[in-house]
């Protein structure tokens, strides 16, 4: 069981912010989050974190690693430890911190529900899904018949609202205003999902601000960064190609 | 917005009653929401995030009560009565592709007959399908399965489970105090009156008063419960998951026998997931995972789907579960259904446990616990949460909570809620 | 329910496209600019008589006007575009608007100015 | 209850820490720091121009100055930004309006390549003459 040695960013309303080093033995073939709970079981109770499902369904455990934004629940020791220096755990950016590696994600849900965005949507045709294509490249792809009762299976949406898109987007650091990567993602994903147009209209427009999708400088970063596959700039440029489109087609009547 | 308090009158009457609930897991949730819907003043206490212990590493499965249907009738006749309810109060934020019984072996075959009749008298709509039918459905499913039997499960996200009951019980003026942990118990003779909190993120002490206090702390609550001398019966029994680098399949897969270890596979998003095992531990804060358990789910799960076998791993986690004791019998066969315990008879007032159960019958253990307390603090208020739409999950984390200075401030002018960032970028 | 400001559809905007357009538009023009003074011009640099000379031709100077409106557009919805980063509240934002308005007036004035004095 | 939370202007300046950051990062400091450059540039040229107004030997004076080593070598900093600006902006209004988005890695380095190459031919156009 290999002593793994743990930099934690700390920090109590009212105190200056600081790092703790401690070390925890853990398997080698375990992963960032088990190293935060036997730093919290073990060494300092009072280390506020979190987690919650351990399997990047619920997007709670975002954090930086080594000052990278990941999941520590799916990202495994031997990938981010070089067995030597100390792991460097911060909690993500553009976010106020709460306390330790807890931030205050209230803003980032206000976004969210302004995009309004249902968290289930259409299964694909086809198995296996994944958001990790190297990892299953060798399964084939197989199609899904749906039972006859069934018009369609649901799954619950790609994107697990973790804001590591919104740490890792440079406009985020700056503008408050800023619909963000996960924000502007989740009206693509819901104007895709609706054909009431007043319900269109309302997310396009939502969109087209100067805070919108205009802010974006194409660093792709959210799309480098997002665990999940969502590819938010992807999303951003097609919501802008789309204004574009309706742009011209209102200017030349078509 | 969900139906408003108790009526005017009631509240010139007498003062509303205060209830801490312990443990904001899916059963401390789901209390709160029924407490607040009937108009107490509720106050949640977690010492770490919503869902931070059980209810987070959770196997996620909306039972449709088929796996208990031939050992554990009680059992599942209350997953499959939660299991509709769940679809009206919550009905976005489930994946609703119901489940499959698969039969591998003779022994499985035999079985078939024990189950349909068990899901009949359990009133749990089974449909055998033909296996050519199964295969077509579901393309990952072991080629050589003898016979399938489809029932309504599902799935949920238990995070956003946790959240939605929270939201809702926000809305209905409860406070949810998370990384607030409870050191100990304040006891005055026989009553127990309030608790001792230590909120990790001032590191500042506190005491909150209360007429009630529900312990809905899981596998933790026999450690807070012995905080007021009283004991639970209660054996924390950890369980390991797999969640593999894909989803194989949209339907819940379950071995067609009695339940045994790693024989169900629930699709979660973008990762299917297998479980589940069962040992005792004695500390629920620190499960390492013996590797044996992991190969195990992998060699369980490859017999429903082969493909499990060469697909990488995205995760593995053990988390304990509250079981209830029952005679001290071997762990699986302890039942899996609910207990609430009234410390009255253990000469404790005003402290209430409540143990046991699963996530999809969080709401019963809810309507139990707050039937209870309603009766001990003589409220007359019915419960509603059967059909009460619960609110958007994403309100929580947009709920002003009083002490928390940095969240959301309603009310205010059109002014955008600082998303500042740290010094140490 | 908590009033949520991300949820008002703000006044649309096409000062990306702006950029878009004025940056296309500058990778011809000033490329045009170029060659003709640091390729054609013998030396790479023009002397006083070849500047006028140049200027005097009527394409060369529709295209350089047109270059210098281009350019001062461009850097401006430029450096509007970082100070934006500086979360200004909405009535600092449309003050901006103006000042840089009106530097690029003024600077477009000017190069008419000097354009228009070298020609005479 | 306090939080952390940091000023406003060392938020603005976020961009410039690439550390940990990718390539698309290092295109989008770039593109300031060089957009930046550029601006200055502009109004120094435009100052410059003014001397157009003096008459000749003011003008000539100058030019013989811009001559030398020094200014040439200025000069082929200002075309390593105007290059890497231009041509990243490029892909900025590409990827911008929805083309290439998926590519854009392969377009930034395809395009700086360019401009290494463009940037090496000119340094020796002007250091040659």
């Amino acid at each position: 069981m290999p002593k793994v040695p743990l930099q934690i960013f700390r920090y109590k309303a009212g105190e200056p912010s600081r790092y703790d080093t401690c070390t925890v033995d853990i398997p080698d073939s375990a992963h960032v989050i088990d190293a935060i709970d036997a730093a919290w079981a073990v060494h300092d109770p009072s280390l506020t974190f979190r987690r919650a499902c351990h399997h990047s369904s619920c997007g709670s455990c975002a954090i930086r690693i080594n000052g990278v934004e990941k999941l520590p629940c799916v990202t495994k020791l031997s990938d981010v430890w070089d067995g030597r220096t100390p792991l460097r755990l911060d909690p993500l950016r553009n976010f106020p911190v709460v306390s330790d590696l807890v931030v205050d994600i209230s803003s980032f849900f206000q976004r969210m529900s302004a995009a309004d965005m249902a968290i289930t949507c259409e299964a694909e045709a086809f198995l296996p899904f994944t958001v990790d294509s190297f990892a299953v490249a060798a399964l084939e792809r197989k199609a899904v018949e749906l039972p006859e009762d069934f018009s369609r299976f649901n799954r619950f949406e790609q994107c697990i609202e973790c804001g590591i898109c919104m740490s890792a987007c440079p406009t985020m650091a700056a503008d408050d205003r800023f619909l963000g990567p996960a924000g502007l993602a989740a009206i693509y994903q819901a104007r895709h999902k609706t054909d009431d147009p007043k319900k269109v209209e309302h997310l396009l427009g939502l969109a087209d601000g100067e805070h919108g999708v205009w802010r974006c400088h194409s660093a792709f970063e959210c799309t480098e960064a997002c665990p999940q596959a969502v590819d938010p700039a992807g999303k951003i440029m097609a919501l802008r190609r789309e204004l574009i489109a309706r742009r011209f087609s209102k200017m030349w009547g078509k | 917005m969900p139906a408003g308090n108790v009526s005017l009158e009631k509240e010139k009457l007498k003062i509303i009653p205060h209830v801490i609930v312990i443990g904001a897991g899916s059963t401390g949730s789901a209390t709160a929401h029924d407490l607040a819907l009937r108009g107490l003043r509720v106050t949640v206490i977690e010492r770490g995030e919503v869902a931070f212990g059980t209810t987070g590493r959770n196997h996620c499965l909306l039972h449709s009560g088929g796996r208990y249907c031939v050992t554990d009738r009680e059992s599942a006749i209350e997953c499959i009565d939660e299991n509709m309810i769940l679809r009206k109060i919550m009905p976005d934020l489930l994946e609703l592709n119901d489940g499959l019984f698969v039969a591998l072996t003779e022994a499985d075959l035999a079985f078939k007959e024990r189950f349909l009749e068990g899901c009949a008298a359990c009133h749990i709509p089974a449909t055998e399908i033909s296996v050519k039918q199964a295969l077509a459905i579901e393309p990952f499913l072991n080629p050589k399965i003898l016979a399938a039997v489809r029932v309504p499960d599902g799935v949920f996200e238990p995070f956003r489970f946790c959240l939605a009951f929270l939201a809702t019980a926000r809305e209905n003026g409860a406070a949810v105090r998370t990384y607030s942990e409870v050191t100990d118990l304040v006891c005055s003779g026989k009553n127990v009156t309030g608790v001792k909190i230590l909120d990790h993120r001032t590191g500042q002490k506190e005491t909150l008063n209360a007429d009630l206090i529900v312990n809905a702390a899981g596998p933790w609550a026999g450690e807070i419960a012995a905080k007021a001398e009283v004991s639970v019966p209660e054996i924390p029994t950890a369980g390991v998951m797999v969640a593999l680098d894909c989803r194989l399949n949209n339907m819940v897969l379950n071995r067609l026998n009695k339940p045994s270890d790693g024989d169900i596979v629930v699709p979660q998003r973008a990762t299917s997931v297998i479980g589940t095992t069962s040992w005792k531990v004695d500390d629920p804060d620190l499960i390492t995972i013996p590797a044996e358990h992991v190969e195990r789910m992998i060699t369980q799960g490859e017999q429903l789907m082969p493909a499990v076998r060469n697909v990488p791993m995205r995760a593995k986690m053990a988390v304990a579960r509250p079981l209830i004791a029952v005679g001290g019998t071997e762990a699986r066969d302890v039942s899996r259904t609910f207990e609430c315990f009234d410390h009255a008879r253990d000469g404790m007032n005003g402290f209430v446990t409540i143990a046991g159960g699963k996530t999809t019958t969080a709401r019963a253990m809810a309507q139990k616990v707050a039937d209870i307390v309603c009766r001990k603090l003589d409220v007359a208020a019915e419960c509603r949460t059967r059909d009460t739409l619960l609110v958007s999950y994403r309100l929580f984390f947009q709920q002003a909570d009083p002490r928390n200075g940095s969240s959301v401030r309603s009310g205010q002018n059109r002014s955008f809620q600082r998303s500042g960032v740290n010094e140490h970028a | 329910m908590i009033e949520n400001p991300f949820t008002e559809e703000p006044k649309p905007t096409s000062a990306w496209l702006w950029q878009v357009f004025t940056g296309v538009g500058l990778v011809i023009l000033l490329g045009l600019h170029f060659i003709a003074n640091h390729f054609v011009a013998k030396g790479g640099l023009r002397d006083f008589a070849e500047v006028v000379a140049y200027l005097r031709n009527p394409v060369i100077l529709c295209l350089e006007v047109l270059f210098l409106l281009c350019v001062t557009t461009h850097a401006l919805l430029g450096v509007r575009a970082i100070l934006l980063d500086f979360g200004l509240s909405e009535q600092t934002e449309r003050r901006l608007d103006r000042v840089l308005k009106v530097v690029g007036a003024l600077t477009v004035v000017y190069g008419l100015a000097v354009t228009f004095m070298v020609i005479r | 209850m306090a939080i952390l939370d940091s000023r406003r202007v060392s938020r603005a300046g976020r961009w410039v820490d690439v550390r940990h950051r990718r390539l698309g990062m290092w295109a989008y400091a770039l593109n300031r720091i060089t957009g930046i450059g550029l601006v200055v540039y502009l109004y120094l040229h435009l100052c410059i121009l003014s001397l157009l107004t003096r008459g000749q030997s003011a003008w000539d004076s100058f030019v013989s100055l811009a001559r030398s080593p020094f200014y040439l070598a200025l000069d082929v900093i200002l075309l390593a930004g105007i290059l890497i600006h231009g041509l990243n902006g490029l892909r900025i209004a590409l990827t911008g309006c929805g083309i290439g988005a998926g590519a854009q890695k392969a377009i930034f380095t395809m395009l700086m390549i360019v401009s290494a190459i463009a940037l090496a031919v000119a340094a020796l156009k002007i250091f040659h003459i």
